[in-house]
């Protein structure tokens, strides 16, 4: 395969419309422009859908209209945009609506800053809406794994009848970096998957065959579609991915995801030239998350973990605290509001825990 | 003998009164009987005169009435 | 090995396309790892601008850097805010046409060009970038000559074949300033 | 022999609606579906219901049917009908849903001609959160949250005029407002809607019938007396009409 | 004090106008109708604005407004409507400005059925918006704890300078029971809090002494922002409030916050009058946590906990389990969708836990 | 003896703005603090920021400013000018804020007459995030999301007329298109924000002013060519003037 | 000690009206804890209604329940719904003009009262659920009658005090079957 | 001598040329010296023929220029 210089927005776009993405709608927010624009372009050539949407809350709708008629269907806004996504994500997940949504992270809260950060991970993995309903929420740190992730997305929503998220920052958004993109779905694969949806689509059926689209119910319905919806989400164990880098022996180790963790390999490879046993836990599916990973380190030999993340506070950190409960100290290395994650500020922090703890 | 006729589906009918407001030949009115959601129904009190003009039926929010006319 | 380099100037200077023409002529010529990293500010016009390429043999971790081995700067401010960020023994290239001040440093080599002057002269404001790219190309040598024009063809001859010419000549003006420089 | 001559409609389902007594949410729900049966659309017919009484309709009616959050009837139904250009969209919403929460919504896709049909329920008041005031209530009425009736000096605002609004906008293709209070005003509804769908089927764009009822209970009235509220009051406010007709301009045009 | 018997929503509003609240937008939605609809008659009364907003939207961003000028300002929603609420609130926690949001809970996710429920939790104790920022979260389980919850929240918001939520639910907007009032600030009283509040209002002050409200900065601004707010995060250990109900030798503990709680503490009696060794753990603030109160449990006495929560999937279990770690099984009794919790049904899992576990 | 004809105002801060060469952010910015001088309320000026290019003024203008959530200015001054009705607020929004985004939260303050003033700046795009559509781009006009060309036949809906919609609501007090293209225009720009905040002043309620500018950066010409882009194009689809004035009305009813 | 009841029927039967006359009355005229939950369904008209009321010596805990000491019931429907959740022993009170089926449980006592009838003759049919306070109140015997006329007072007297006489007398004829069925 | 006068902040000028258009005197120009912003600010090439019109002034987006008349 032929590897393409692409912009991360860029490539996520040309991935989806690959996995057969044929309706785009979104609403400008830097540093996800790429997106619409790409899709504005490029969807009227594969004969799908872009609609740039009066706001986030009309475009998440859009998105919502769309996918009830087994299309495959996206969406992308950048933090302050997502928290306008919310209701509508709320809306999907209760209906159970397969979609993929994509969040390139800025500095938060509020506004915050248009630089890249991780500053979501909690909404993303805990609560991205109302209703304590769960996504599965993946977390690329290369631009090729944005592309990979995008189109596998649009599967794992069929499947489980639920949006996926896609969380990635605004460096991988708009970072160039060579690809290679996956193959392009041939029209009759696209119009299959529609066709293959007919049953479970609210939109497109006779009224012998009448469906509705149900994001909350009366009566004991609602408990009932509860219960179901965690029936589903507890079979997400098997879904569980996670980077482990040079963990066999090592008595440091760099917690980290996205963007941070590529950072933070890099950290560890320069601990090792140092003679330091670091190594890195990458959470890929940062929702479910690989608590047993954590668990099951070696206490006895593993001294210290470092959590690496552009958020001020410390978000997933509070993830790894669960796993690793008081058995070891967790040190945090952060940045926050656009300022970006180097391995200079990593080496510094991790030697700061290798003083400490070894 | 009369033109037309409704048949009325009586757990249907909430009472409003449109139906018997507007029929042109006063054929309908409120009954003594409740339905089972507790709403007095509608009845046919003079159906031999009723010309099935199908304004009650139109009129109906409920859709309680259904029109048969002499053909 | 992997070689880290920040441009950085006003909007408007083509310092993203400076960065653009050096990452996407080397993906497209050799195997090895790139990542390009543009950052702005607010403004669309008149803020500052500023990119980061990494070029390597293996994978690359942060495609931001703290420290770098190459600094290719076009005006004073940029000079001020990056100086700190080259490495012990790296490379400074100048745009001494607008750049006034030099750095306190004497662990590092200095490449001086007057870019924005040989652009005017050559009747073309903008095309000072292209100039600064042979210079960094003629000097550094991370990459062959042919790979730029390549991707001068690549990406300024899709939209604007006529400019190519242009380019291609302020390109190869840069690339004798720096090949000079390395003596 | 006799003759059926008003047969319900196969677009609503074998039970009894949600709606209360006199309420004309029901009246149109039959209407729809008697349309639908018309122009033998019925099979190709996908309601997306906004948030109110109007979702009282959802296990009413017989064809498919999805609820959008409150307001955003519009937004989806933009996404169904690109996705799905073949089946027949209409929105189904209340004042409160079409004109308050979702009034960027629906003037957007109006804005964008969206092919697609807007029914559009002005009770002048919120219906299932039990009667707070809407943009469409009228001046000096009572609601819970204007509790001694709307009044502009107090910053509550004016009756807004959808059809009129709309109408500001290059992009519609058909605007028309009409009333339930009679059956002669109940057929014209009946024809507003079934034109409304016409337009969709010919691939037209944004079609709205605004239809000018009732909500007796939140009103305090009977329905008959609703009625009278709807003829003395309401349509003082809001006079029926067709706002915009761009087939007749296209006629004329010819 | 003399006893009034009144409705939750309407128990709240008068608490907030006797607290000094001179402002309160909101949008209508079930259970929460009666706060706007009190605050409609009341607050001409005391020479304060009200304001229907046309979304909750734009209801949020009024509160924002108003909130900026130093006047004690309020608003509620219920779930869905909390979800529309989320960049605002976002907004509001960036640029640091205090207000009282209420959540008034339904059956969720999506539009999920008006009844009541507890179905937010995460979403109001881990991210109620984009950013991470963190909110001081109140749970009360009577309508008396409504009131005083509520006049407290306007202190602890302006103390703090972050927006304070109150954590409802349904039973508790709609149901009736006799309360005492706190008392009337006095308009003097009221007048003296926003004169207090001048020098960090945003609205109001001449040119020498401009200000600007800041929901983002550029540059290093932001992460300097998140730096503070995550310190002052901090400071809240001070506020963490539990109650703990026969606990001193419990063998099983029932844990569970807000309506739930009060169900489980009837049940607590019924257990022990049976001769069963248990106990409540009630989390009054749930952000932040008790978490110690957990922790410091004698894990030889205690054998098992029952996490009773209006919720599926169960959602304070997930910050049982930070704290409990494995050291004890968690049960879960559980309703959700609009389905009340009853005394019968904890009676039912908690002899089931006991069974297990005794 | 020279006298100062023309001193910069103490309405913006001694720093050289964010706003590209010749863009009229700049100027409107000026005029704003000109006026405030001239009706003696600099101490009282408060500003609910739009979110885009608008927001490049938030370190430029010398009197207290908040900045609200992309498109919601209208609703923040609300709850500001409620709470503090002694402060003069204004709202300063793009065509993307105030039209796009934010229209429903616009219309409603208008509807509710909110004493508030709203300078909106249609510059026919958008500004901040780089060139893409706005409700107001003129049809044909290229933008990054309609890189053919706005075109109503693929769904890209029409040029929206922010002064003839608002117009359609009882609300509003004034409402005013006006553009900054030579002096006489900026003059006349003046005037019509100097009555705007007048009204303010007097309770009057709410006032408009759209300002027909260019986005040279975006628009992709120079500034001098943007100019005259806004006189060949942007006015004919923008047609300048007062769309309401209530003062008159109350003048002729006198 | 804890008495608690749900009362249900259709909407527009005035159950709500009755729960909260007692919790009212109790809260007003005692020192008793009370809670009061009402339920509807989404629709405004014509679903049904139901409400319960807890009164109690010490705080209560839940304030809606799955057994109850007494449930009143007004139509079928909330009968099939709710007998379940009356306790063995408790009290089933029946608007028998409206609820024609019988429950099939012989551990309960069943007070019966054709109140909505009863209401009619009276010349009001909205009063059948005042009656049917007086027929809880007079078998119950959980508060004072008092208590319930001054809440009449209070909550129907402050909007329509031309209605007091007429739902006193109601109160007073359903007291009086309620009463005689004790015996 | 000139009726009037213009005072130009040279950093806030970012050459957009309004004021040399505007200018009914053609008193300004775009001058060959850069700012620390980077652009070609404006001058007063011909100032002894300014009348202190301020039409430069109002003209100017960044608040560049000042004007002075004679009194
Ligand atoms: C986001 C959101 N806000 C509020 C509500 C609550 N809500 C349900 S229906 C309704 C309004 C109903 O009024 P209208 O749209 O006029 O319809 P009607 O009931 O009168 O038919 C509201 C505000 C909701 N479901 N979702
Ligand atoms: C909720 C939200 N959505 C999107 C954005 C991104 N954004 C910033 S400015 C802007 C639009 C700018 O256009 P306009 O309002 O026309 O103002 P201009 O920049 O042209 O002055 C957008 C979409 C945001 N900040 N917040
Ligand atoms: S119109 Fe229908 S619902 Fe109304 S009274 Fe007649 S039959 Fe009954
Ligand atoms: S509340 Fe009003 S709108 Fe809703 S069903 Fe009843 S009468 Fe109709
Ligand atoms: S991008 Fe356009 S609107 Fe923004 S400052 Fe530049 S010229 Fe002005
Ligand atoms: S108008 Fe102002 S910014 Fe433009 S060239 Fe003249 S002085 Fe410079």
């Amino acid at each position: 395969m032929a590897r393409i210089f692409m912009k991360g927005c860029e490539a996520n776009a040309e991935s989806a419309v690959r996995a057969g993405c044929r309706f785009f709608a979104g609403y400008p927010i830097t540093p996800q422009n790429e997106i619409p624009e790409y899709f504005a372009r490029r969807l009227p050539e594969v004969g799908g859908n872009f609609v740039q949407g009066e706001s986030e809350v009309a475009s998440v709708n859009m998105l919502y209209g769309s996918a009830q008629t087994g299309t495959r269907s996206m969406s992308s806004s950048s933090s302050t945009g997502i928290s306008l996504y919310s209701e509508g994500i709320s809306f999907m997940a209760s209906a159970r609506i397969p979609a993929v949504v994509v969040n390139v992270v800025r500095g938060g809260p509020g506004i915050g800053a248009i630089q890249p950060a991780q500053q979501d991970y909690l909404q993303a993995t805990k609560a991205s809406g109302n209703g304590g309903f769960r996504m599965i929420v993946l977390a690329p740190s290369t631009v090729q794994e944005c592309v990979d992730m995008v189109y596998e997305a649009f599967d794992l929503a069929e499947r489980d009848d639920n949006p996926v998220l896609i969380l990635a920052d605004g460096v991988l958004g708009t970072m160039m970096e060579p690809v290679e993109l996956p193959e392009m779905k041939s029209d009759e694969e696209v119009a299959a998957l529609k066709a293959k949806y007919y049953e479970k689509a609210i939109v497109g059926h006779p009224i012998t065959d009448r469906k509705l689209g149900v994001p909350g119910s009366v009566g004991t319905g609602q408990e009932i579609r509860n219960i179901e919806a965690a029936a589903m989400y507890k079979t997400w164990d098997k879904d569980i991915r996670c980077e482990e880098y040079m963990t066999e022996d090592a008595e440091i180790i760099l917690a980290s995801y996205g963007i941070s963790a590529r950072i933070s390999k890099a950290a560890v490879k320069d601990l090792r030239a140092e003679g330091i046993k670091a190594g890195l836990i990458r959470p890929i599916t940062v929702s479910p998350f690989p608590y047993d990973v954590f668990k099951n380190l070696d206490f006895d030999r593993v001294k210290g973990i470092l959590d690496v993340e552009m958020s001020i506070p410390a978000q997933m950190k509070w993830d790894v605290e669960y796993a690793v409960q008081d058995r070891l100290p967790i040190h945090e290395c952060l940045r926050s509001g656009g300022q970006i994650m180097t391995k200079e500020k990593v080496m510094e922090e991790a030697h700061a825990l290798v003083k400490e703890v070894l | 003998m009369a033109k037309g006729k409704v048949e009325i589906r009586k757990e249907s009918c909430k009472n409003c009164g449109y139906c018997v407001k507007y029929c042109p030949k006063n054929v309908l009115e409120i009954g003594m009987e409740v339905n089972s959601k507790g709403y007095l129904y509608v009845t046919a009190a003079r159906p031999e005169d009723c010309i099935g003009c199908a304004q009650c039926g139109i009129m109906c929010p409920d859709a309680a009435i259904e029109v048969y006319r002499e053909d | 090995m992997e070689r880290d380099l920040i441009a950085a100037g006003f909007g408007g200077q083509g310092v993203m396309m400076f960065g653009t023409l050096l990452a996407q002529g080397t993906t497209d010529a050799t195997d090895k790892q790139v990542t390009y990293f543009p950052s702005y500010g607010a403004e669309m016009r008149g803020g500052t601008a500023n990119c980061y390429v990494a070029i390597s043999d293996d994978a690359i971790g942060a495609p931001v850097m703290d420290q770098v081995d190459d600094l290719v700067i076009f005006n004073d401010a940029s000079l001020e805010k990056f100086i700190g960020k080259l490495k012990k023994g790296g490379t400074l290239f100048l745009n001494t046409s607008i750049v006034k001040t030099r750095p306190d440093r004497d662990d590092i080599t200095i490449v001086e060009a007057p870019v924005t002057e040989m652009a005017l002269e050559m009747g073309n404001a903008k095309v000072l970038n292209i100039i600064m790219l042979g210079v960094y190309v003629g000097y550094s040598q991370v990459i062959d000559k042919e790979v730029i024009l390549k991707a001068i063809e690549h990406k300024i001859g899709a939209k604007r074949p006529q400019l190519v010419p242009l380019n291609n000549e302020a390109f190869e003006k840069g690339l004798e300033i720096g090949k000079a420089a390395r003596k | 022999m006799m003759k059926k001559v008003y047969a319900r409609t196969t677009g609503i389902q074998d039970k009894v609606s949600g709606f209360c007594p006199g309420c004309m949410h029901g009246t149109v729900h039959k209407m729809i579906g008697e349309v639908a049966e018309e122009l033998g659309i019925m099979d190709r017919l996908v309601r997306a219901e906004g948030v109110g009484c109007c979702g009282l309709g959802q296990n009413y009616v017989s064809y498919d049917t999805t609820i959008s959050p409150h307001g955003r009837a519009c937004a989806m139904a933009t996404g169904m009908k690109r996705s799905n250009p073949d089946s027949i969209i209409y929105t189904y919403q209340g004042d409160g849903d079409l004109a308050s929460i979702g009034l960027a919504e629906t003037m957007h896709a109006a804005n964008r001609n969206e092919n697609i049909t807007v029914i559009f329920i002005n009770n002048g008041i919120y219906g299932m959160t039990g009667g707070q005031m809407a943009p469409t209530t009228l001046l000096g009425m009572k609601s819970t949250t204007t509790p001694e009736g709307r009044d502009p000096e107090k910053g509550q605002g004016y009756p807004m005029h959808m059809c009129e609004i709309l109408n500001q906008l290059t992009g519609p293709y058909y605007l028309e407002r009409t009333t339930c209070t009679d059956p002669a005003h109940v057929r014209k509804t009946k024809a507003a809607i079934k034109k409304a769908f016409q337009n969709q089927i010919d691939g037209k764009g944004f079609s709205m019938v605004e239809i000018v009822t009732s909500c007796p209970t939140n009103w305090g009235m009977t329905p008959l007396k609703a009625v009278d509220f709807i003829n003395s009051d309401m349509l003082k406010e809001y006079p029926l009409g067709v706002f915009r007709d761009r087939s007749k301009e296209e006629k004329e045009a010819e």
